[in-house]
């Protein structure tokens, strides 16, 4: 049968014809997961080889064994009213810091808002991560933006922002740019399937794709946006299957598995990065916590779906993986919790007494420089709360003395 | 009578809607089986099932689109945008294709059959993205109609009549007082009149002027001044559009002078509007130039809200300017 | 190896894993082209059976010629100032009346702007073809719109809006509510390639599947988006190719080919209405004319390109279709398509003399009621055209009338 | 020198600039081998190339979305968006990331490498979607920068300006002047300060004010007021965001009097801005109310374009009002 084009097709499909009048079936493409590690952190027979060296792997143990202390300790002081508000990565510590391993310090990291595991890697420091979620004078959003919202310039971690997927598509921007520059880095953006819904996805996705940007398209599929089941977000086989429509190429992995997100991620960048081409990878962890601490599971999902998926800890599963290997010494390894425990209140309570930011931040940084209306609003603020500095108490004092 | 606060009130606003119109369908994001995340539409699943109050992707543009195609279908349409700050991904689809769908069809088509929800303000510590005002976007856009309760008997009352309304409205919901203002409110359903604007005190000496949550900011600075002898009439503007020029200006023409406050920036904001048509209209009956009492113009801020707010002391001392100039 | 999930898997994805480390590929699926009728129109050999019948038939030929006659007239129309803009169906004729055919009357159309043949298969007439290009008072748009801005509530016809994939998420409400209401039809929705790349388009179809609704998603992949060709728009395999993604069922067909447009939308249709499910379909067609009155494709493709295509004409292909099934009359049609000509300059002689629609009508249809604000100013606007009558001519002499 | 038409100007503007920033890159729908729809890019891809001047796949949101992180990434940014009516989809990019991106991040990243340009504005026959004049609803938001220039040698200098500054801008190009807006500019570079408004004409008894193409309206109206004696002090804004406030005061305090008008609908314009803020700097030296000429408060029709125009009989109206008042 004759081909439907007989010039290069500028429909830019394929152009194999069909006398059958039949549907694509709806799950025509199903992607399987990879994974590497069984749940007594051994390997699969038949898994593939660990290219994961000794060093790496402690720096990611210890990683993620200071995110989950972490996050519990800050939990409980937003539960105490210390701080507002709290997200925690509870269940995906290993999709987040195993990926974040898989890059180089140059590759850029636009993130959601429960990846700062990924920033724990980088080297963000307990006090930077305390000074942020306390809003003061120290964090380097200068108290601006809720709890969690954390960015660094020299850590390469664009700073959070709220409105989802908005990321998406600057991601692939960040990632063209570091092209034409001839960087030889890439650009990761985390996401969560809920977000993988927006606009903003589709957007991302289809530029990163024509225009070739080295962009590394994470996926935390983690079942639940909110309340929202991923059954009630999308009906296709998850988010990897997507890419295919954008002609991407794709992995799922199992985001429990340590091991295998880092394999994975380190395929997928090589290729981004050898082929300016972008990559989608789909991780596939539950979000044990609450999806922040302002929200209550109860409501929607059952208990007991949480303990069987609690059992399935990414941490522990690493753990014996290391202690197999004789990477890890479990004395050490309590000694060194309880230390992070200590630390973080201590950082905390260090943090909770550093002064908010300065009056001034108020009016910097809508521009470069403060325009006059700016400058002439911030004269009346500073006046107003001079004549009443019991009702802004964190700034009124600091005034006074700067005056 | 019941006691209720606003979350109850708007909650039973919408159940009294959904058992009148039988296909009334209320949707968003986590509204289903959860209630939102305010709760606000807690208990609707249940009693109307999964077809009418559903869960959506997150996807604010395909919410509205959806609510568009729904209403224009014949069906009343009840999307719930979880943060007025994530309302701008729908931004085209309302302010392109709500606001002007019955316009360009030459009335073959309308979206009237709409009501959008969306929580709004700040006081919360919301920081940027979860204290935004955003009415004066939707303000320049002819074809909507912009509805605000300061309260929960309000509350109720707005949003049966946003319901009944053949016009697309968004309905922002302070959410500053979704908990804290508890009042006596009627089980059953009543409406109040959109379009018109509610003289809550009467005074004589200065018009104060605002909407939503930020009522209660005048309500405590018209305590302070009348400690100083001065008669403030306060207005409740209820719908910012199409607005009530005719209450407003009456009111100015009595007092000769006008504070309007808004919770949003300055510049740009809603405020500016009423004070460019209230010089206008005004004109020979000012004694003082209109005060604008806003958010500064920044993004909104975490640390520093109670400086950045447009409080009640920002707005006695706009009183005190306008009667002492 | 053990199953990743051991409750119901809540990230709704297919749960088979995989030890081996492999990409999906990025053209993991390739979709067919359906097709029946070959160049000369005649079945190919094995070809689905037709179903159509000889009144459908005669009734798309029919719409078919008329819209090529109407298009060619009205362009002329443009070129010559008596139109301000125009666009063209011009080659995609049969994808737009053969779809359009397959559906019954209560279904809904929502339109891009190239679908003019749609709402003539539907019965839009010549003279109210005409009234919407000459935005006179007789416009159903009341003159408000652009030329091509057809809409018709009596014929299920959506008014068309130049934001482009505004309308796919809206037929996706549009379609729950008919599920709703019990009225087993459907919503078709059109858009082309390039639109396809809008935020919109991934909303509706992921909310379409994810609702269920009744929704037939339309794309005419024409090759073109403006000058951008489909190669600069997406790296896929067209727009088919995405369904899978939503978890829907797909179909791509011959656009040129009306009986196999035909044959797949009134499949796709049963599908949709007894399952409450959404299809897309792909039709592949090149976009033969200028974007629109406005464009020069000189610019950016070579006119040997589009002579190839020329070629491959639909309206000709299922010409000589009906002409062996004796199902037309070559003096027939040549004579009809006079008679159109001539009934299309005298329609259009009548158009351009309907006066413009009455003043009043800016400000009607804003809001339901005229609201005080635009009675003052529509009351301000009468006066100031009363003083400057020379100055506004098509509506000074009609408010002296009415005054 | 040479003689130019507006989109030369800005065609030469692009082309210095990206000789000048050996990344800077210009994408849009339609903008790389065509050159856009309007030809303002015409010839830049054969000159720097695919990778520095390409086509994007028809989607606004990601188009800003692409360049808020290539912007952030320090290259500069050059999106064009192909209409202003078009731009609403890209909304949420602009208003809650460009917008903010510095402001949030507390200077870590900033999008100050970033050039939006769009052609906006009416009076070319284009109806509800191709007339639109959105600039309201950006100067609502703190942290852009909004750009208007009036003829093909404004365009020029200050698209030079808004590609060397350090935050983020719109640049609206009045498209009705693409082509008719003919002039002497020269072929080097060179850059017009921006946040100044222009005195484009000295006047004692008025001030007229407006920005992009209505300035030609302003002047119209100035020659036919000049008849009947009256001198008429026209400003061009230039930039409405953050805008000169004093140039605008200092003239209405000299003339006692302001005529404001813009081509979007009058409620929630920029035009109200203006009379807010003038009523409150100029309270005591203005003679008569700040007049907006504006658009109607509804959308952009095509068959009473010419009656629903801010036009300068118009304005000329409002200038005699006032001077009568
Ligand atoms: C544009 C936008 N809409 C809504 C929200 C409110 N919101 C915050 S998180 C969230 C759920 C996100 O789920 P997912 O993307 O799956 O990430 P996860 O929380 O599971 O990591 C929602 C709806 C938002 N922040 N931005
Ligand atoms: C949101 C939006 N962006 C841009 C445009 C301008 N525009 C009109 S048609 C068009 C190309 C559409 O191409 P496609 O969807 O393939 O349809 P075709 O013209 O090929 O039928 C563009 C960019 C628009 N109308 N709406
Ligand atoms: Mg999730
Ligand atoms: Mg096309």
């Amino acid at each position: 049968m004759a081909k439907l084009l007989n010039v290069d097709n500028p429909n830019n499909t394929s152009k194999n014809d069909t006398l059958n009048l039949e549907f694509v079936d709806e799950h025509a493409l199903a992607i399987p997961t990879f994974k590497m590690l069984d749940d007594n952190g051994e390997l699969y027979k038949d898994a593939q080889a660990s290219s994961m060296d000794k060093e790496t792997a402690i720096r990611i143990y210890e990683t993620m064994r200071f995110i989950r202390v972490f996050d519990e300790r800050m939990l409980a002081a937003q539960r105490q009213g210390r701080v507002s508000f709290y997200m925690q990565c509870l269940g995906e510590e290993a999709a987040v810091t195993g990926s974040a391993a898989a890059l180089e310090d140059k590759d850029m990291i636009f993130a959601q808002y429960r990846e700062q595991a990924a920033l724990a890697y980088r080297g963000f420091t307990l006090e930077q991560f305390m000074h942020q979620n306390f809003s003061n004078e120290k964090d380097f959003g200068k108290g601006r933006q809720m709890p969690i919202h954390y960015g660094s310039k020299g850590l390469n971690y664009s700073t959070i922002s709220s409105p989802l997927g908005t990321q998406i598509p600057q991601a692939a921007g960040y990632a063209y740019g570091q092209k034409l520059k001839g960087d030889k880095a890439c650009t990761i953006c985390y996401f969560g399937e809920g977000a993988a819904s927006e606009g903003d996805f589709h957007a991302g996705l289809n530029m990163a794709a024509v225009h070739s940007a080295p962009t590394l398209f994470f996926a935390r599929n983690n079942g639940y946006a909110i309340s929202t089941p991923a059954s009630e977000q999308f009906k296709g086989d998850g988010i990897a299957v997507r890419a295919v429509g954008y002609g991407m190429k794709a992995l799922r992995v199992d985001g429990v598995d340590v091991l295998a997100v880092y394999e994975a991620v380190k395929k997928a960048r090589e290729f981004a990065v050898e082929n300016n081409a972008p990559v989608l990878i789909e991780s596939i962890a539950y979000r044990l916590a609450a999806h922040s601490s302002s929200d209550d599971p109860t409501g929607y999902r059952e208990k007991e779906e949480e303990e069987t998926f609690r059992a399935n800890c990414p941490i522990e599963r690493f753990r014996r993986y290391m202690l197999k290997q004789g990477w890890l010494d479990e004395a050490e390894d309590e000694a060194a919790k309880e230390k992070i425990k200590a630390d973080v209140l201590s950082a905390l309570k260090v943090a909770e007494k550093v002064a908010k930011p300065a009056l001034e931040e108020i009016v910097t940084d809508v521009y470069e420089d403060v325009p006059l209306h700016l400058q002439k609003q911030y004269e009346q603020l500073k006046q107003h709360i001079l004549k009443y500095p019991e009702a802004y108490p964190a700034t009124a004092s600091r005034i006074e003395e700067t005056k | 009578m019941a006691k209720m606060n606003m979350l109850q009130a708007i909650n039973s606003a919408l159940a009294i809607a959904m058992e009148e119109n039988e296909n009334a369908c209320v949707f968003g994001e986590d509204v289903g089986a959860f209630g939102g995340v305010f709760r606000a539409t807690s208990g609707l699943q249940e009693k109307f099932g999964k077809d009418r109050v559903f869960n959506t992707p997150l996807v604010e543009q395909g919410i509205l689109g959806f609510a568009n195609g729904l209403a224009a279908q014949g069906t009343l349409a009840i999307p719930e945008i979880q943060f007025a700050d994530y309302i701008f991904p729908a931004f085209d689809q309302i302010v392109n294709e709500t606001a002007k769908f019955r316009f360009r069809s030459g009335n073959e088509f309308n979206v009237g059959n709409l009501v959008i929800r969306t929580p709004y303000g700040g006081g919360i510590h919301g920081g940027l993205y979860h204290s935004q005002s955003p009415e004066a976007y939707f303000a320049h856009t002819p074809g909507l109609k912009l509805v605000f309760p300061r309260n929960a008997y309000q509350a109720k009352g707005l949003l049966a009549a946003s319901l009944e309304s053949n016009d697309p409205v968004i309905f922002f919901e302070p959410k500053r007082l979704y908990r804290a203002s508890v009042g006596d409110v009627p089980e059953g359903k009543y409406t109040i009149p959109l379009g018109k604007a509610e003289i809550v005190q009467q005074g004589t000496d200065i018009t104060l002027l605002a909407w939503g949550a930020q009522v209660e900011m005048l309500e405590k600075a018209a305590e302070m001044a009348s400690k100083d002898g001065i008669s403030c009439e306060i207005i409740d503007l209820r719908t910012v559009a199409p607005w009530d020029v005719e209450t407003v200006s009456q009111s100015v023409i009595k007092t000769g002078r006008l504070v309007v406050s808004q919770e949003a920036p300055l510049t740009g904001g809603f405020a500016s509007e009423i004070a460019a048509t209230i010089q206008d209209e005004c004109f020979l009956h000012l004694e003082s130039p209109i005060e604008r009492v806003c958010g500064l113009d920044t993004p909104y801020p975490l640390a520093h809200e109670k400086e950045y707010m447009a409080d009640h002391l920002k707005v006695y001392e706009a009183i005190k300017r306008s009667i002492n100039y």
